[in-house]
């Protein structure tokens, strides 16, 4: 049983999250935050692509709205833009709430089409979104957006003030440090929710939908149901994923929810392993971790011109380092970094024999269900036959 | 003598890495000759073409044994293009035809490896000449002809490469038995102009009289061969695709003892009246009625393409009836969507395996008491304790079935790693974990050996009398049919063309020509 | 009235262009089903190309030049990448084409600087008045070459081996291999063809009315997207269908911005075509002219 | 394995009460007084050490601004080594920390956090987006923040510095420039096409406020940056039959909207703002538009300016980079550098060496001279205005050098009676 180690090994990594903050700089909190704002958005678009197999290119919007709604419900009205004033913790279950709603609203367009299709329509959504954010400025501050109130609880604030000194064990903890404790647990629970509804009666729905709606129609499970309650779900994790990156930003704008961080979501996702929580985190790591450490860290590397000389300089490299991990990662390991986990941890547990290489993940743009099918899928469909 | 123009020696073929279609199967094809190969739904046909083609990688399959050979040389290494051009052509199963490509571009990618321009007309002549209805229609999509016209269709466009051998992968299936006949001729028309074909029929009648020489596949494995004449008088092969030999095993009355796991409603009458289903102008089932009596098992048989699927799939909810009625008890199945029918105690296993690969057997059963169960997506979420007690009831009821099926040891294993046999039972335990009042069971033994067909009659039997509730069975397999049904409706062509006990279906006459062809009638 | 008109033209040779890149996603997509993000980088190098060889070799050689270059970059993806993926299936295939999108657009943005750099096209700044229209000659050029494009396209795909070839292939890869058809070359047919397609979009792109070769001409490759999608995914004639369509509608709502500004705020000119292919995939769901079969058990 | 979960509580609350036993509130910085002091009587805090002060660059080497960015940072270093080799400032020398965000306000808010506790002040954070991003941190750390460009929302920043006349300032002396000096008549229809955004925005807001000034009635065209064909807007514009349109954009969109309006043949006059002229512009088949009808205003002195200040950036660069691309980011890296030597002097001077005490500096400043590299006379003190209504107006020009030649300097009646915030 590999259980107990994995067990052991998760409650390693939650303490050496706990200590973190004692011993990094800013730099590194600020990363880490950002890593665990990312990480919630792409445990729910996980569960949405990987578990149940709708595709969606427009997860940034849904964060978008969760961002807008948790900064506009918890911000003051100034002469520019206007504001609830409501507390942060309720702000952060409307953002939720409201994202949710939106998703349920877009659910049935997700039940008339499928695939790629579903993927560009959503693509449409983050359009929209972007558009709404810029025009509707009276909420949102337009293109160039607001600022974020900062998080409290209880008079405790996570910022710099309330309380304005704090220390632990020696180390000043500003906004920073609080807020990487705020953002740790969000992140636990947050895994821990969608590692549930993945393993029970829920995630079996969705996954039925995924491998085939007929099948799953016949063991009784309402397929519109079913996918409106993953994106319903989807879209709360990613109205929280937004709330968590307003934070972290300070200040927010629309194009911080653009195309791009779409994109990126889903890059997480593929890069971590379809369908699997872990992966999503891990991918949220790399994704965003590894430009930010890239830019910051490249100017030491020796080979490279200084910034503005003209040659190769960093800032190029490491766009283009980004550029080709992605690459590196589908081409040599299967299944993302998840699945190559999965296969380090079965090489080195000798109990458990090497299981042959598991079927290939499910492929939620594949046009199967569409028409014709893709010349890369060579046409393996998930059924048996002899 | 000269070596054989296609030998196959030893063959064994593995899919997914795991799942054996083919074990050490041997035969030859020599110049100018008809053989054919004869073998029911999952035998290993078709793998054994796509074998010979080397067009397995596309289907995750492998060869992990012995060679094909052709005209002497080894066929390893080459790519299907390759073998293409070297004059041993496929017609695949199911035509394949190129619906949205005229019938004129569909012969003109049938000749995509002749460059010469003259052997190319030729060879369309020919064509024309062997199928005059393709000249006419030459102009029109590929999708629009008969389905007669569309085997000829593919045949012509294997043609236009004028091969060597041609590989034939069940020209008859779905057609009139006129139509087989005619095919019949054609085949050996093109034979006398000197094209070798290798025949993969289950229509044995038809592909013993075309054929110079034969070998019986059975799930993976050569279990008989020789020439026609030779096989023809075989009375395995008259038992085991005829029926005919096999005498009819009563069942015994039920005894309906206090059954184990009690069906969550008794089973229910099931009356299908009238019913119709086109599909785009093609009738697929027309006028069909019957009843299933409340705790029995009924049967529908058919030749392939009889629209048995269709029917399964309306009384499952996956289809919408064009016409007429399907009642279950007091419920109208034909007005409720696929999930309220489930919800009704309907529960169906598919033809084509659909279980989720990735994970594990029990996971894959509980599935099945989806319906069954209430934890919400936020009581889930937060895994309450009510949702845990429920989670692990469940997983202690499916454990059970799981026994049932013998299956239990299997429980954590991921599906993809289990052997085909033990995917249909794991199929069958995610149907019965439902708690079915009434079970659609989609050719529950297609592709088993006939051990592990006896095993799963076995299974049904003590299922029924274990749980009490009533089964379709579809199946093509009769002999299973006749030991374990009560009732047996025939289709064909979408038609009920017989119905009653298994020995009376057996003697009819238009069950017999619908099996054997026309002219055996 | 006029006005009017000059839009509605300048709409139709915009959404001419469109349909050039958004046949390019759909040759690729039928012939190796991947949805081709880099493809935008691909037009922007098309446009490149002629900036930088067009001093030297003159524009219609530098054109002829970017298209090969093009087709090769494109062949040269799907045969060292696409095709040794590790997970065959069109999910991460698109998240490649990202990677590769990522890299191509790096370099070239690095290249190019902030400088706009000009293809030296024949026509320069010039118009032709059609009456009170008026109508830049690049995008007459343009509206031209692209049907002259789309005629080669019917040509190559009605009347020879390799585009029958390649129909089969998109229609039953499998199948189509067993008639002898080498699905490695159709797919290989099909980033090239995308590719001379990409260059002459590109061309088309950043000539006046545009100044001249910049990195946010990649950008404007996206706006292909919904065009594609709205004619069908599979579907060369309703790539040129869904640009038209989606040209007109970005040039009307630029257009008309003043009076529309009220009612759906400004920059909606942006967000139309999105709007546009949401609407018509919700009554069509595979698009205008995409093949659609029945999903059957 | 049962109770895992509990022994996972249980060790959460142990680390809690370990965490909060190690919890205090009082800060021991306050006790021990001033913290930092350096050997000199000038108080210091970070990114200053006894012989080194170090200042950071948030700028965009890799993403649509590298190559202007690439200019000023050669600029900027330049810039600082003469001032080293002067002997530094506060007997130190000024070390530049440059790192690149890519136009990413993601990178950019993180790079500000590594960057924040090791520099004195920021010379330089560029882009929009990014320094909206940057700006509310910063202003939480009381750090200084140079020349973001040129909106007016980042006038209500404390810790921010503006290199001259801001984007409102500069389109409302556009229109001031065309009714007193281009003949646009009053009553006339001037077409305002700008980026949507904070510069474009803020463009917008001072070319209304001119043309209820002068009469002039305003056609607002929005655009993006990924608009490149601006067809549309220019038949949109020529059918108001406008008298002159003021760009707030990029080159692009400069150099197709002039050739879209002359080939309809529109020729009125086009006023480009600050970074909308770029010089290779005039190798784009939309030379001969912009020769005829193009104009620039700058907030800075242009590149062709024989102002002294403008001389000695030019002959700097030159020498720092005889190959470099040359253009308006020349003077403009050189005047930013500049003026944040001239704010790091003041704190010196003042002894509080520390970042605060370098936004103290700049706000001191109440009439900057720069050498005629911005106009004379810059007040900063008054947060939320813009510290000049002067701007430069060129004409482009093909024989000028960075292709715009000087025209004048000027400072508008609407210009003058604008104000933020009224």
């Amino acid at each position: 049983m590999s259980e107990l180690p994995r067990r052991i090994g998760g409650l390693v990594l939650v303490l050496v999250a706990l200590a973190l903050p004692l011993v990094l700089s800013d730099f590194w909190l600020q990363t880490g935050l950002f890593v665990m704002a990312t990480a919630i958005g792409a445990v729910g678009l996980t569960l949405l692509v990987g578990v149940a197999g709708q595709l969606s290119l427009g997860h940034a919007a849904f964060a978008g709205i969760g961002a807008y709604v948790y900064t506009w419900s918890t911000g003051e009205s100034t002469t520019t833009v206007s504001g609830a004033g409501l507390p942060p913790v309720v702000g952060l279950v409307l953002a939720a709430a409201v994202s949710a709603l939106v998703g349920a609203a877009f659910s049935p367009v997700a039940g008339r089409l499928r695939g790629i299709y579903l993927g560009l329509a959503t693509l449409g959504l983050v359009f929209i979104v972007r558009h709404l954010l810029v025009n509707l400025d009276q909420w949102t501050g337009g293109f160039t957006g607001r600022s974020v109130e900062s998080f409290a609880l209880g008079g405790f604030s996570f910022s710099n003030k309330d309380p304005d000194y704090l220390a632990v064990a020696g180390v000043e903890f500003e906004g920073l440090h609080r807020l990487w404790y705020l953002f740790l647990v969000l992140t636990l629970v947050g895994c821990w929710l969608a590692g549930n509804l993945r393993s029970g009666r829920t995630g079996r729905a969705w996954a039925n939908v995924r491998d085939s709606e007929t099948a799953a129609a016949a063991m009784g499970i309402g397929v519109a149901r079913a996918k409106a309650s993953v994106f319903v779900v989807s879209s709360a994790y990613a109205g929280v994923a937004g709330a968590m990156l307003a934070l972290a930003y300070g200040r927010i704008a629309p194009d911080v929810f653009g195309l791009t961080a779409s994109v990126d979501f889903l890059v997480m996702i593929v890069l971590g392993g379809l369908g699997s929580v872990g992966g999503a985190v891990v991918g949220a790591l790399f994704v965003t971790a590894l430009p930010l450490v890239l830019a910051e860290y490249s100017g030491s590397l020796p080979f490279l011109a200084a910034p503005g000389s003209g040659g190769l300089d960093p800032a190029t490299t490491a766009r283009m380092v980004y550029g080709l991990a992605i690459i590196a990662v589908l081409l040599f390991l299967r299944g993302g970094l998840a699945g190559a986990a999965r296969r380090l941890r079965h090489r080195t547990s000798r109990t458990s024999p090497p299981s042959p290489a598991g079927p290939a993940p499910h492929d939620p743009i594949s046009t199967d269900d569409v028409g014709r099918p893709a010349a890369v899928t060579p046409s393996r469909s998930k059924e048996t036959t002899r | 003598m000269s070596p054989p123009l296609l030998s196959v020696e030893h063959l064994h073929v593995v899919y997914d890495g795991t799942i054996s279609a083919l074990s050490d199967v041997s035969l030859t094809v020599d110049e100018g000759q008809v053989v054919a190969v004869l073998g029911s739904n999952g035998a290993g046909k078709t793998s054994l073409l796509r074998a010979i083609s080397r067009a397995l990688d596309s289907y995750g399959g492998a060869v992990t044994g012995g060679s094909v050979r052709f005209d002497g040389v080894d066929l390893a290494g080459l790519d299907t293009a390759a073998v293409v051009r070297r004059g041993l052509v496929q017609v695949p199963e199911g035509r394949r035809i190129f619906r949205d490509l005229s019938v004129e571009d569909n012969l003109r990618a049938g000749g995509y490896t002749v460059r010469d321009a003259k052997a190319r007309a030729e060879a369309r002549d020919r064509v024309f000449d062997l199928f005059p209805i393709l000249a006419e229609r030459r102009e029109q999509p590929g999708g629009l002809l008969s389905g007669g016209q569309q085997q000829m269709l593919a045949m012509g466009r294997a043609l236009m490469a004028s091969p060597r051998l041609l590989l034939l992968d069940e020209p008859s299936l779905g057609l009139a038995p006129l139509l087989v006949d005619q095919i019949g001729e054609i085949v050996t028309e093109i034979n006398r102009q000197g094209t070798a074909v290798l025949l993969i029929e289950q229509n044995a009648v038809m592909g013993l009289r075309v054929a110079d020489a034969a070998s019986v596949l059975e799930v993976g494995r050569v279990t008989a061969a020789g020439t026609a004449a030779e096989l023809s008088a075989s009375d395995e092969v008259q038992e085991r695709y005829l029926g005919v030999a096999v005498p009819v095993v009563t069942t015994d009355p039920v005894v309906v003892d206090e059954p184990e796991i009690p069906t969550a409603q008794p089973p229910q009458q099931l009356r299908v009246e009238g019913l119709t289903v086109r599909f785009g102008g093609i009738a697929a089932l027309s006028d069909v009625s019957f009843t299933v009596e409340p705790g029995t098992v009924h049967a529908l048989i058919g030749p392939n393409g009889a629209g048995k699927s269709t029917l399964v799939n309306v009384l499952g909810g996956a289809y919408r009836a064009t016409e007429g009625t399907v009642h279950y008890g007091d419920e109208e199945l034909t007005a409720l969507s696929a999930h309220r029918v489930a919800g009704l105690g309907v529960a169906r296993t598919f033809q084509n395996i659909s279980l989720a690969l990735e994970d594990t057997v029990e996971d894959n059963l509980l599935v099945g008491r989806h319906r069954l169960m209430r934890g919400g997506v936020v009581s889930g979420a937060w895994k309450t304790p009510r949702v845990r007690r429920e989670e692990r009831e469940h997983r202690e009821t499916v454990a059970g079935i799981a026994e049932l099926l013998g299956i239990g040891h299997l429980l954590r294993t991921p599906v993809h790693t289990l052997a085909y046999g033990d995917r249909k039972r794991v199929e069958m335990g995610r149907a019965l974990a439902a708690r079915p009042s009434l079970l659609l069971l989609d050719e529950p033994v297609a592709g088993m050996t006939h051990g592990e067909s006896q095993d799963m009659a076995e299974t049904i039997r003590q299922v029924r009398r274990d749980l009490g509730l009533s089964i379709v069975l579809v199946e093509h397999d009769m002999p299973f049919v006749m030991g374990l049904a009560e009732q047996v409706t025939v289709l064909d062509f979408g038609k009920k063309i017989a119905e009653g006990t298994p020995a009376e279906v057996q003697r009819d006459p238009e069950v017999v020509r619908a099996y054997l062809g026309a002219s055996a009638a | 009235m006029s006005y009017f008109l000059e839009q509605v033209l300048n709409g139709l040779s915009y959404g001419l262009v469109l349909s050039l890149i958004a046949a390019g996603f759909a040759i690729v997509f039928t012939s190796t089903g991947v949805l081709n993000f880099a493809h935008g980088s691909i037009v922007l190098f098309g446009a490149y190309l002629v900036a930088v060889l067009h001093p030297t070799i003159g524009f219609w050689p530098a054109l002829l030049v970017a298209m090969a270059g093009c087709a090769l970059v494109g062949v040269a993806i799907n045969a060292l990448l696409v095709r040794h993926l590790a997970d065959k299936n069109a999910g991460t295939a698109a998240i490649l084409m990202l990677g590769v999108d990522i890299v191509l657009l790096t370099e070239l943005t690095r290249r190019i600087g902030n400088k706009v750099l000009t293809l030296g096209a024949p026509w320069g700044a010039s118009v032709v008045r059609f009456g009170d229209v008026s109508l830049p000659t690049g995008r007459v050029v343009a509206a031209g070459l692209t049907v002259v494009a789309f005629a080669a396209l019917w040509y190559l795909f009605s009347r020879t081996d390799l585009g029958v070839g390649m129909r089969a292939a998109a229609a039953d890869g499998p199948t189509a291999s067993l008639m002898g058809i080498r699905l490695s070359r159709t797919a290989a047919t099909g980033w090239a063809l995308a590719g001379v397609l990409a260059a002459v979009a590109g061309v088309f792109l950043t000539s006046f009315p545009a100044p001249g070769v910049a990195p946010t001409v990649a950008l404007s490759a996206f706006a292909a997207i919904p065009a594609w999608v709205l004619g069908g995914f599979d579907s060369v004639p309703g790539a040129v269908v869904g640009g038209l369509i989606i040209g007109l509608t970005s040039a009307l709502v630029t257009g008309y911005e003043s009076d529309l500004a009220g009612v759906v705020g400004t920059g909606f000119g942006e967000v139309a075509p999105y709007v546009v292919m949401i609407v018509v995939l919700l009554v069509r769901p595979s698009g205008l002219l995409g093949s659609k079969e029945a999903v059957r058990v | 394995m049962k109770h895992l979960p509990r022994a996972r509580a249980l060790s959460l609350a142990a680390v809690a009460a370990l965490a909060l036993a190690a919890c205090s509130t009082s800060d021991p910085s306050e006790a021990s007084g001033s913290g930092g002091s350096g050997s000199d009587e000038v108080e210091t805090g970070n990114g200053v050490t006894d012989d080194q002060i170090t200042v950071g660059v948030l700028t965009d080497l890799s993403g649509p601004f590298a190559a202007g960015a690439a200019v000023q940072v050669t600029e900027f270093k330049a810039y600082w080594d003469q001032v080293n080799a002067d002997g530094g400032i506060c007997d130190r020398d000024v070390v530049v920390d440059v790192q690149d965000h890519g136009y990413d306000p993601q990178k950019a808010v993180t790079l500000y956090r590594s960057m924040a506790p090791d520099v004195v002040a920021l010379q330089q954070v560029l882009g929009g987006p990014t320094s909206a991003a940057v700006l509310p941190l910063a202003e939480q750390d009381d750090l200084y923040v140079g020349g973001v460009g040129w909106a007016g929302s980042a006038l209500q920043y404390e810790n921010n510095q503006l290199p001259g006349a801001s984007n409102a300032i500069e389109a409302a002396n556009a229109i001031d420039y065309m009714v007193d000096d281009l003949d646009v008549p009053e009553g006339a229809k001037v077409g305002v096409v700008y980026f949507t955004g904070d510069y474009g925005g803020d463009a917008l807001a001072g070319a209304e406020h001119a043309a209820e000034e002068r009469g002039l009635e305003i056609v607002a065209q929005e655009i993006t940056p990924a608009t490149t064909d601006l067809s549309a807007q220019a038949s949109a514009l020529a059918q108001a039959d406008v008298a002159g349109v003021v760009l707030a954009a990029a080159p692009t969109q400069f150099a197709s909207l002039a050739g879209v309006l002359a080939s309809q043949g529109a020729n009125v006059p086009i006023i480009g703002m600050n970074p909308t002229f770029n010089p290779s512009l005039l190798t784009t088949p939309a030379k001969d538009a912009l020769l005829a009808n193009a104009y620039s205003i700058t907030s800075v002195a242009p590149y062709a300016s024989d102002a002294e200040g403008v001389k000695a950036a030019n002959d700097l660069y030159a020498k720092a980079d005889p190959d470099g691309a040359i253009g308006w980011e020349v003077p403009l890296a050189y005047v930013q550098a500049e003026l944040l030597k001239q704010s790091l002097d003041g704190a010196c001077e003042s002894g509080d060496l520390t970042p605060a005490g370098v936004v103290a500096a700049l706000r001191d400043s109440s009439s900057v001279d720069t050498k005629g590299l911005l106009p004379d006379g810059l007040d900063y003190s008054e947060v939320g205005q813009s510290p000049t209504t002067t701007v430069y107006l060129s004409k482009v020009d093909a024989n000028a050098p960075a292709g715009l030649a000087p025209v004048d300097e000027l400072s508008g009646p609407s210009a003058e009676s604008f104000s933020y915030g009224s």
